[in-house]
């Protein structure tokens, strides 16, 4: 799937997008961060809050439980501040 | 009648005239037009800023956009709907954002164009970076504005 | 700073995006700008009119209207207020009423402007007359605008 | 005084303002309602439902028990429909 970040997640990453195949056991969208974060130093600075995090599927916003499966891309981004 | 809602999402400027003539010109059945404008101040929280520039998801933000205004014209009776959001850099005040409402009502224009406005600055794949004396941080999102959201959820 | 609203009575047209730039104009502190516009529409319960016929007390209009912009610009944190209203012959589709809001904050904007128009339609000595398809007449003042303005009612 | 009309209440009277020194008796923008109504028939028209009558003096809003005493001019007029 094609993972994108967005904001200060996409600064701390390095990195706009990336296409990722997390392993089976990573379900839903809390488990996908959880992974991400374990991937190394910057992705764990990014996800040091996982609270704060706000993701969408296919360009909808999620909650941290919806399941990934099938999802095309999915985003990683702050609250947003447009307006 | 199916109105359909004007969204753009562009990095250049817009004109508020054309975007009114654009839903009202020729027409004798508005009684009502309000008109959002959010400009970008030259002070954040006190502190001045040179400029603020918007990251945004553009795969994302027309949907989402789209999603909101075609939910603000099942709740109001509307006959004119435009939405225009800007990105890039933008100087201390530069237009932001652009809201538009038309309908035969004033009430129904005030609350869909503010009921608008509340979901851009919480639901809308936007982000704002500012450019201050002291180096470049990202906007916190603000409590009230989640607050000034919730308003809106039909219980 | 003391803000000083902009208030005129004129049967003239007016032009919503010049009254927006007489506020904004030169100014980076202002965050939100909301404009109401009313106009004058085709048909008032469902009978075609070929015109609205504004009459107006002078004397009383303009201090009517500038105790209400002041009490507005005591409640809200307004940068700018402005408050145009046509008398006259007034035909379909065309400007009756402006109101432009100016503040740091969006809600302020649109309180400020919705308070004014509630007001306006209640309390300033405007009278409305309609041509209509069997002759002209007075239109009635309705129970809504009542209850919307008294919403504003400091209890 | 001066007494000035709008609207229909104009129309009803044939005048738009006049020049008027009611009775010491007359107190109240009611009393002077209830003096005016019975100055003849377009007069009584006008005023045939007192409650519907909005009045000011002096350029301000005022209420039917409101004391004359002092006015310098005085309207009557139906509900306001501006805005």
């Amino acid at each position: 799937m094609r993972v994108k970040y967005f904001a200060w997640v996409r600064e701390r990453i390095g990195k706009a997008e990336e296409t990722l195949e997390p392993p089976a056991e990573v379900r839903t969208v809390d488990d996908l961060i959880g992974w991400l974060a374990a991937r190394g130093e910057t992705y764990a600075h990014a996800f040091e809050k996982p609270k704060v995090i706000r993701a969408a599927i296919d360009h909808a916003h999620v909650k941290p439980d919806a399941m990934i499966a099938g999802a095309r891309e999915i985003a990683f981004f702050p609250p947003m501040t447009g307006g | 009648m199916t109105v359909a809602a004007t969204i753009r999402i562009q990095d250049a400027d817009f004109d508020v005239a054309q975007e009114i003539a654009a839903l009202t010109k020729g027409r004798t059945d508005i009684g009502a037009v309000v008109s959002f404008t959010g400009i970008c101040r030259g002070s954040e929280k006190g502190e001045p800023i040179a400029a603020l520039t918007l990251e945004h998801y553009p795969e994302m933000a027309e949907a989402e956009i789209r999603r909101h205004a075609d939910e603000a014209l099942s709740r109001w009776p509307l006959q004119g709907l435009a939405v225009i959001h800007r990105f890039g850099r933008i100087a201390p005040g530069e237009n932001i954002v652009l809201v538009v409402t038309a309908s035969p009502h004033r009430r129904a224009a005030f609350e869909a164009a503010e009921f608008l406005m509340d979901y851009l600055k919480t639901n809308a794949p936007f982000w704002k970076r500012e450019e201050g004396v002291h180096g470049t941080g990202w906007i916190e999102a603000s409590d009230h504005d989640d607050a000034a959201a919730a308003r809106w959820t039909k219980s």
